[in-house]
């Protein structure tokens, strides 16, 4: 993965969350407080807007800067968690085009340390619960023999299990944890936001891989 | 969605502007979204910031002045504040013997401050954090969020707040803080659901004879929902939960207020006050001070939370002290 | 129909034995439905006297107290108080130099008033009585029942307290609580229409994307409907309507009021001002003093008003003279 | 009328409006202030419950009653307008037993006492619209021979007709008045709970009334 491409990741990210603000919103209004979409469209907004003209000298350059300005613009429990996770990935990326291996480790850093920060566990209801098993997919596929397009896609579909899996969860973490057990039987909106994150990961590099097609 | 602006966007700042054309002795900086005291950093004086998500309005702002916070950093409308502002809004304080963060007990808000407190440290400023988590609508557990921070926020900032102003050290004042969240204990009860304006439309639905239990002051729906009761029966559940929770015992003295959320005229509230005043006199418990009124409220919601601080003489003379705060203001 | 009571027809006294119960500097005549300083009568001071309907809370009970009105008469929810109860309170505050009635004018108020005002002179009492009319939507007129009293009163009641806290004489007070209602001028906006615990339903249908334009504060329509504006227009809508009736000169000096009309949350009255404050910057007036929040309120209407006064040094040192009333509290 | 038929109007009054008492505060929501109902059976609970056991030694002391427990108990508009007729009407009737041309001054006295406090004409829309054509009404019946039940008939009647004429009217006077133009199309709550009064007045003296059937 290259400094275009992982810029194109995250362009792509802002536009999806623009598009699907009113609806992470709306999930957020059942179980929440009704700003999740509005904070990340504001944090992946001004993320666009910092990235623009920006020289970056590595891929970690653009997703350290990504995260500084996720923190620094969206607040709420969602700009520090995702704002230190895109940090961490950034960290451990230092090179100009980073092998497969070095994002799956990458991806692995920004979970340790948004689970450092917010200290969520799979089962919380949180974005752990779409962000662990979609790393756990990355690393597999790749251990199979996968490319970072095929290790992207799985995760991606594991991301959007593991959000479906948030229905059933009764929150344990963040502000829907104050329901009880009337937080059961809603989506988790950081769950879906992770997968929005996760599957434009798969559609940048999928468009970005050499043509599979029997050429 | 009916509300007296311009673009929900805008209304945090747009507000913060009124709020600079109304208060002279306020310090408003509009774009970054930081209201302090004029007369800031005062040396020598332990400095008090807080914040969180607007719509909790006249919390934080409002508490501004002398006798009770330096500085406040609201967020977007339910929105905790963001690191740059809390770091800015504690070096704009800071008068050389340290500030304490007053932070109500939500994910955000507890994330954000930490992370201001840390850049904070690096910039050689020492920073004490009070936690305030007071509402007993949530059960507490290390395994869960735990309690939110409510109506005690009020009484934590003025006593904190009078601390600080006698000179009283970082430790202390944050120490005084603490021991009024220990002894406080709040209950919400909300009738409608609020509109945030990005969202455009009620948080939930509630039908007209209905209500929502344990709610909290961003619009989430409550523990439960039942039927719509007499305010004598509400004040009721309220009381059996605070005595659940954090038991008054026969002549306790307590600092009681009763808020508005933002919708519940105060011909309620006053009429809530005097259920409140029964209740706790037949228990025994002596109110020594009051505030009836929307205070911690959650933009138009129609509801109201009590909430119960176990004061002794030394948290009283803190009460008692002058403040001079846009919301908040007695003695001299 | 959604509030905090126990039985529509208690409201109000309930209502009364939480002031009684919050406020012990007051004294509270829960069944005859009067407040009253305790220091009252203050012998050889001018006594006040305001009262209106309930449901306008703080005005007037949370207006009681030094510095501003010795007593109060609420009536029934919007329903102003009878003959004997002003009678009472006037006669509580009867220091021996006269009293003077602050009465809104309406029909109800100005009849049930002037009926006091005549028992307390066949009992030797010497009273005052002050009109306030500053509502703008309505067209003033010999022939009708001309305007309405609304904010402005918060005005004359403190300026008029602070003239009888001086040890003016009778004629005086009323003088210059006259000359506060000339220079004052109201006007209100409501998104929604309030809902009497009586009546039991809103007084009106007010569809999603419509406003009242000129609304009273007793839950009637307003002068006309519209489709509902920013807050950008709505302000000047209001300000023309004041422009139009009591035309502002450049270099004018103003009270302004930003009053919300119950349900709405501080941060729209706030961004509201923050609208005022451009618009009389750019018609050269001054604003010198302000109140944002809820003060005249009309239930649990949405809705606020706009209230602009005009002052002289006069006025302005009895503005600032010292307050000490539940909702309106400073100086010394 | 003598005394306990006075009585019975006075209670049959009561009973009225507080069968009617819903009906005239949701007239007074679409034009006032939604308490007309609530206000009128305020007073006239107030007023059965001071007429009870009360030795009234003449029929204006009945009425002089009522009409000052409707002034300390009423409040808003109607209280001190009602208060002052029915105190009105009490002042002029002093026997235990009145004729025809006795109750027809005192109604006089009764519209004369309200319009001197409130200022109204008619076209104001008002009590004045139900009074003034039911007093007419009263008094041409008695000049055409008629009894106390027949002119208590017509002048209910009349009040009728003339709280119908109210809804055309633009109100100048009372609460109504502040929406202007926005006050036609509606009935006035004063001019029907007028209505009320004179239909009751007729019921009770045709009750009372020597049998006309052809006997
Ligand atoms: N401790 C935590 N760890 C991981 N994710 C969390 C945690 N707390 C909350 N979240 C996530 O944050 C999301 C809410 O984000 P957002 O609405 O932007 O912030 P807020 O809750 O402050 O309004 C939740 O749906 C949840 O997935
Ligand atoms: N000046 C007046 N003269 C005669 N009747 C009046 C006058 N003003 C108001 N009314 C009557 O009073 C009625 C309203 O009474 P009510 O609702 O009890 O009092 P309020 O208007 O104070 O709420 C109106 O419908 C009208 O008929
Ligand atoms: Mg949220
Ligand atoms: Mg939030
Ligand atoms: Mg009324
Ligand atoms: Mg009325």
């Amino acid at each position: 993965m290259d400094i275009p491409l992982t810029r194109t990741w995250i362009t792509t990210v802002a536009t999806t969350i623009a598009e699907q603000s009113d609806y992470l919103t709306q999930l957020d209004s059942a179980i929440g407080d009704a700003d999740h979409g509005v904070n990340m469209n504001r944090g992946f907004s001004a993320v666009v807007a910092a990235l623009d003209g920006y020289e970056a000298t590595s891929v970690g350059d653009v997703l350290l800067r990504t995260g500084t300005t996720l923190v620094s613009r969206v607040g709420g429990a969602s700009g520090p968690l995702y704002g230190t996770a895109f940090r961490a990935m950034g960290k451990v990326l230092d090179g100009t085009d980073v092998d497969d291996r070095d994002v799956a480790a990458a991806l692995r850093a920004g979970l340790e340390g948004l689970q450092k920060l917010g200290a969520a566990v799979p089962g919380d209801k949180t974005i752990v619960d779409a962000y662990a098993p979609a790393l756990e997919a990355f690393d597999s596929d790749l251990d199979n023999g996968g490319t970072l397009a095929s290790a992207a896609s799985a995760a991606a579909d594991a991301a959007r299990d593991g959000m479906r899996g948030t229905t059933a969860m009764q929150a344990r973490k963040g502000r829907a944890s104050y329901l009880g057990p009337r937080s059961v039987g809603h989506q988790d909106p950081g769950a879906t936001s992770t997968w929005l994150i996760f599957r434009a990961l798969a559609e940048v590099t999928d468009r970005a891989a050499p043509s599979t097609v029997e050429a | 969605m009916k509300k007296f602006i311009n673009a929900p966007d805008d209304v945090v700042r747009e507000a913060l502007a009124g709020v600079a054309a109304a208060h002279a002795d306020l310090r408003v900086d509009v774009s970054n979204q930081i209201v302090v005291r004029t007369d800031a950093p005062v040396a020598g004086k332990v400095g008090l910031v807080s914040g969180g998500g607007s719509g909790h309005e006249p919390l934080h702002g409002g508490f501004v002045g002398a006798g009770m916070l330096d500085a406040a950093a609201p967020g977007e409308i339910f929105t905790s504040p963001v690191p740059d502002q809390i770091l800015a809004a504690t070096k704009a304080v800071d008068g050389g013997a340290g500030v304490v963060h007053i932070v109500k007990n939500y994910t955000g808000d507890v994330l954000n401050f930490q992370m201001a407190a840390e850049l904070a440290l690096d910039d050689g400023v020492r920073v004490e954090t009070v936690l305030v988590d007071d509402d007993v609508a949530v059960e507490n557990s290390t395994w869960t969020a735990g309690r939110r921070g409510t109506g005690a926020t009020l009484i934590v900032e003025k006593v904190a707040g009078a601390a600080a102003a006698e000179g009283q050290a970082l430790e202390a004042v944050a120490g005084v803080g603490r021991r009024i969240n220990e002894s406080s204990a709040s209950f919400a009860v909300a009738l409608t659901a609020c509109t945030t304006p990005a969202a455009g439309k009620p948080g939930f639905d509630l039908p007209d004879d209905e209500m929502e239990v344990g709610v909290g002051i961003h619009g989430e729906p409550g523990r439960r929902r039942e039927k719509l009761l007499s305010a004598k029966e509400i004040v009721r559940i309220a009381y059996d939960a605070i005595q659940s929770a954090k038991p008054l015992q026969p002549a306790d003295r307590v600092i009681v207020i009763v808020n508005g959320l933002g919708a519940t005229p105060l011909i309620e509230l006053y009429l809530l006050f005097g259920e409140v005043a029964a209740v706790l006199k037949d228990a025994g418990v002596e109110i020594v001070r009051n505030l009836v009124g929307n205070y911690v409220t959650s933009l138009d919601m129609a509801g109201m939370s009590v909430t119960v601080c176990r004061a002794d003489d030394e948290i009283l003379r803190l009460w008692d002290a002058p403040v001079r705060t846009p919301a908040l203001r007695w003695g001299t």
